[in-house]
């Protein structure tokens, strides 16, 4: 009953840390029109609309689908608003590659973005609430344990770090749409910025950007567009409890369920060699090898000799994050859908600068909440 | 059509506030409560035995009311922790400080606390630790209660009995 | 404090946005400070107001900002005996959705009348604004609509 | 225009939801939902190893606090891991994307979710927050005073007259007294309705609804596993053979508010003209709105609305969509009606709307 699905369309913003010359229907708008133009076709085109983003409290704005129907080309069709916090980019992505699958619709736009500079991120991730401890740690400080824990349990060298944090600014010199362009990115730089959370150096961690990501879904008698389709080959949703006994934070069993569902929906048997290219949540340096454990690209306790070895580099065997990744550009809820738009755009070969040669087969990931929440796909050049 | 004796408006203040009457729910303000009196409220999971501190009301694998009290001692074990050195709004501590998470005996989940009367460079996996509670005029129900945590100078614990807690 | 009691705490979630409005919401923001209505041209002919970057059905871009107002016709209203905190007065008023001259759409904000008697759908209302030195580049700018007639109601 | 494709048949398989109040002063969303996520498995006697997705509807802004919807999780029990999804939006549209995924077949069971207090805050000023950011939300204008705007546009237009809504209001509470989870059940004659005060002309006070703090939740079942579980109550399968949702412009200004195309869109689209409907469960939260919903439903005389008394009676907020969807099922499985249409709204004067066709078995 389920009907292939393609990306036909892509599209998104200069990511910056203020967009300070648009408004939040301006900002969707540039990465919405982009798609669209992408896939050769008119908002009267399409279907439905699925948009997603993090927490309403960023721009003070609820349930913005209401206010940005019209902005989305959405009056008279289908929209639906998804929140399933940082991994919401690839959640929308997917519920809306349902409404393909299903039968509901032909040709599905799906956005996602954050304005996070009409409030401040710090605050809008964590309003203080009564009762609750105080703010002991920010951001990050929820993280660097976890890191640590890692680093314990590999035995990683502390450079490991260092070096995801310069190849994503790296490969963010290739991407024009890329918040940070770091040109004079190094080891040393990264070493003598400041510690922001021990053992989390500034230039470990991702920024805070203004930004939006857009995709047109096809169904399969409804391909159009400047490039070929990137065929969706599988896609799944895992989520596990935010906090319980004996959790895994560093190896969450959600995350390796959720890839062992694409994967076998894919055909994938083993990620390094099958995929061509992956991109991965990675908002600070350390997720990298880790992630790598959880995606089953090497064995547990591997992830940083991957990335030592510089497999994971631009011109490794499998190149990670390509675009830049989330250490180079972070509009939160845009976030996760620019990891599976950056797939869709190396299997589709409109990659540019960051285009990894005959790239044929990806893997889409992202993560959101504490690591509790996961959404992957796979997208390939051909149909599945 | 659009000259203007004005600067263009490019940017619009839009405060918002709203008040709430905020509740932690039942579970939660039980353990609010022991803090209130210097001591460590957790519940007891019928299902699985875990032991949750704080608890929300609901064993979060299982899904089930946690109904059985348990209290729990000022000692634990520091499972991991991050050393803060960065400032932001909202923080009350001078920095650079020890954000540890924190594994109360007894409990089978660790939070995070404040670690206090070690230099940061002495922090440790696996450090014994207790809890340092503000003066009793001082109590509320709230973390607040918890000053700090400091080490108690026992031996560490061996990695095996807290690795499943980081 | 028992056992059993549930605790309670006020809780005021609070953040001074800051947004940046685009050309097209901020053109029309700057004409508040000038004391001018303006709105942009849609599609098939329309004039839409408030201005956005997009037309309101079609979602197409839209085009050249035009003048609109100062004066137009209640197309319909809510009477307020009893102003809430956040509302634009602190006297009775009543909402309403406003087509200013040479506008296809309505805008909506309020109209001072003491009763519900004092206003009915097709009154012709025309804008207040704030003195100038008092404007912020903001819908407040708009005190509020009164009727042509001087608003001494019906 | 009929449906144009064949859909899978999906019952409405269980439904519970907890009384609906006017304030739970004692629970977190965790403590309320924990029992009516027990129930709605206990009904047909599953558990949460029994379906294979969980979608869930919920607003941080009823709360205060961002990420609600996380801790709320606690209450299934998602370990081992789910494959788990959120909408920020009313149930009724979680209920929409758990539907779609068992469109394709791959998978036969879904537990949906909803929950919300509005009690916690003030409202009339957390609604004002969905307008535009711009124009419309510094003014803080109230969804009682919008909603007044489209009810005097429907008398300006001759459609409805304040007696009209006095009888619908009427009839909801006096509908409600046969409903134990209602909140608002009384019977009033309109008469006396239309001596309330306005609280905004020409709205009186009977035509608003009631703050409601409430949570739903409703399993859903394809294939064999539909009728082994209607069965095992001695029921028969209750069938979602219709369900389309459509969204309007949101600048009122660019609308005629007297009429609501999105619903009649979504009723075309999921096939309501293509029979009788008896029951009609409408989310019109103002008197006021019913009058549109149910024109542009397309319902005769025939159809009984809101016997669960409606929003009039009960209007949680995110989880009043997804209820009308539980109460028609179980109107239908219980004999009252043969086939039924479920409605569910969102935004500023019905901007947004699903309607859902549901159909027992002879």
């Amino acid at each position: 009953m389920s009907e292939r699905c393609a990306v036909i369309g892509v599209g998104q913003t200069h990511h910056k840390a203020k967009r300070d010359d648009i408004s939040i229907a301006g900002l969707v708008r540039e990465a919405a029109k982009a798609a669209l133009e992408d896939a050769e076709l008119t908002w009267a085109d399409i279907d439905a609309v699925v948009i997603g983003k993090a927490p309403d409290m960023f721009e003070g704005n609820m349930m913005p689908e209401i206010y940005l129907a019209p902005a989305l080309g959405a009056v008279g069709k289908p929209m639906i608003r998804v929140h399933t916090a940082g991994s919401v980019g690839g959640s929308t992505s997917i519920v809306a590659a349902h409404l393909i699958r299903s039968g509901a619709h032909k040709r599905v736009l799906t956005v996602a973005y954050e304005k996070q500079s009409d409030s401040d991120a710090m605050w809008a991730l964590s309003v203080p609430q009564p009762f609750a401890a105080p703010l002991l740690a920010g951001a990050g400080g929820y993280f660097a344990p976890h890191i640590r824990a890692y680093m314990r349990r590999s035995g990683a060298p502390d450079h490991i770090g260092r070096m995801v944090a310069v190849k994503d600014r790296q490969n963010a010199m290739r991407n024009p749409y890329a918040h940070l362009h770091l040109a004079d990115i190094s080891m040393e730089m990264v070493e003598e910025s400041m510690m922001l959370w021990d053992p989390l150096r500034y230039l470990e961690a991702c920024p805070s950007s203004d930004g939006a990501a857009a995709m047109v879904l096809a169904a399969e008698d409804s391909i159009s567009g400047r490039y070929p389709p990137a065929w969706v080959h599988g896609m799944a949703m895992r989520s596990e409890p935010t906090m319980f006994a004996g959790r895994d934070q560093v190896n969450p069993q959600a995350g390796r369920d959720c890839a062992a569902d694409v994967y076998a929906q894919a055909g994938v048997t083993d990620p390094r060699k099958d995929f061509d290219v992956a991109e991965v949540y990675v908002p600070f340096s350390w997720y990298e090898p880790m992630w790598l454990e959880n995606l089953g690209f090497c064995d547990l306790g591997d992830g940083w000799k991957l990335t030592e070895s510089g497999a994971t580099a631009f011109d490794g065997d499998i190149p990670w994050n390509t675009s830049g990744g989330v250490l180079s550009s972070n509009p939160i809820g845009a976030s996760g859908m620019l990891r599976f738009l950056e797939v869709a755009m190396q299997v589709r070969g409109q990659a540019g600068e960051h285009q990894v040669d005959g790239a044929r087969l990806a893997l889409g990931q992202a993560y959101g909440g504490g690591s509790q929440f996961f959404s992957m796909w796979v997208v390939g050049s051909e149909k599945p | 059509m659009t000259e203007t004796a004005h600067e263009p408006v490019t940017t619009l203040a839009t405060p918002i506030r709203l008040d709430f009457d905020f509740t932690p729910g039942v579970a939660q303000s039980r353990f609010l409560k022991g803090l209130a009196k210097a001591t460590f409220m957790g519940q007891r999971c019928s299902v699985c035995g875990k032991v949750y501190v704080p608890s929300r009301g609901s064993c979060p694998t299982d899904g089930v009311p946690t109904t059985d009290d348990v209290e729990l001692p000022n000692t634990g074990v520091v499972t991991t922790y991050c050393v803060v050195n960065v400032p932001f709004a909202g923080q009350s501590i001078e920095i650079p400080y020890i954000c540890a998470q924190i594994l109360l005996d007894g409990a089978n989940i660790s939070f995070m606390g404040l670690l206090q009367e070690i230099p940061t460079d002495q922090i440790r996996m696996g450090m014994r630790v207790e809890a340092v509670w503000v003066d009793e005029a001082e109590l509320t129900p709230s973390l607040s209660s918890v000053r700090y945590f400091r080490p108690t100078g026992e031996p560490d614990a061996e990695y095996d009995t807290y690795k499943e807690y980081l | 404090m028992a056992d059993n009691e549930v605790l309670h705490a006020d809780h005021r979630l609070e953040y001074p946005y800051s947004r940046s409005t685009g050309p097209v919401i901020g053109a029309f923001l700057t004409g508040l400070l000038d004391g001018r209505l303006l709105g942009v041209e849609g599609s098939n002919g329309s004039v839409i107001v408030p201005p956005t970057e997009y037309d309101p059905i079609t979602s197409e871009d839209t085009g050249e900002m035009v003048e609109v107002g100062p004066g137009g016709v209640v197309e319909t209203w809510a009477f307020v005996a009893h102003p809430r905190p956040k509302h634009p007065l602190d006297r009775p008023f009543a909402w309403a959705l406003i087509k200013l001259d040479g506008a296809t759409t309505s805008l909506l904000h309020v109209v001072e009348v003491d009763s519900a008697d004092g206003i009915t759908t097709g009154d012709r209302v025309t804008v207040r604004f704030r003195l100038p030195g008092e404007r912020i580049g903001a819908m407040s700018d708009i005190e509020c609509f009164v009727p042509e007639s001087g608003g001494e109601g019906r | 225009m009929s449906p144009a494709r064949t859909i899978r048949p999906v019952s409405v398989a269980s439904f519970a939801q907890a009384r609906n109040v006017r304030r739970d002063d004692e629970h977190n969303e965790v403590e309320m939902l924990m029992p009516v996520v027990a129930e709605v498995f206990g009904n047909i006697s599953i558990t949460k190893d029994d379906v294979d997705f969980i979608c869930s509807g919920s607003t941080d802004y009823l709360i205060g606090g961002p990420f609600s919807f996380v801790m709320a999780l606690d209450a299934v029990g998602v370990w081992p891991p789910r494959s788990e999804s959120h909408v920020e939006m009313d149930g009724a549209w979680a209920l929409y994307e758990a539907w779609t995924l068992l469109q394709e077949g791959e998978i036969d069971a879904a537990l949906v979710y909803a929950f919300g207090r509005s009690s916690l805050g003030d409202l009339n000023e957390i609604l004002a927050l969905q307008l535009d950011p711009y124009y419309e939300a510094p003014l803080w204008p109230d969804p009682t005073s919008l909603a007044a705007l489209q009810a005097q546009a429907l008398i300006d237009a001759g459609k409805a007259t304040e007696a009209d809504f006095a009888a619908i209001a009427s009839r909801s509470r006096k509908s409600a007294l046969e409903n134990p989870n209602a909140q608002v059940a009384i019977d009033i004659a309109p008469e006396v309705l239309l001596e309330d005060p306005y609280v905004v002309t020409p709205l009186r006070r009977h035509a608003l609804p009631p703050i409601t703090d409430a949570v739903a939740a409703v399993v859903l079942a394809a294939g064999d596993k539909a009728i082994e579980w209607a069965g095992r109550r001695g029921r028969k399968p209750v069938w979602i053979t219709g369900m389309d949702h459509r969204m309007e412009t949101h600048s009122l200004g660019a609308r005629d508010l007297t009429v609501s195309p999105s619903t009649a869109k979504a009723a075309e689209m999921a096939g309501v003209g293509g029979g009788p409907v008896d029951v009609a469960e409408i989310h019109a939260p103002f008197a006021s709105q019913e009058v549109i919903v149910a024109e542009a439903l397309g319902l005769g005389g025939d159809t009984t609305i809101n016997p669960s008394g409606g929003p009039l009676a009960a209007n949680g907020v995110m989880s009043a969509g997804l209820i009308r969807i539980g109460e028609a099922a179980e109107a239908i499985a219980t004999g009252r009606a043969r086939r039924a249409v479920a409605h569910a709204t969102s935004g500023p004067c019905l901007q947004q709307n699903l309607v859902c066709v549901l159909e027992g078995e002879a």
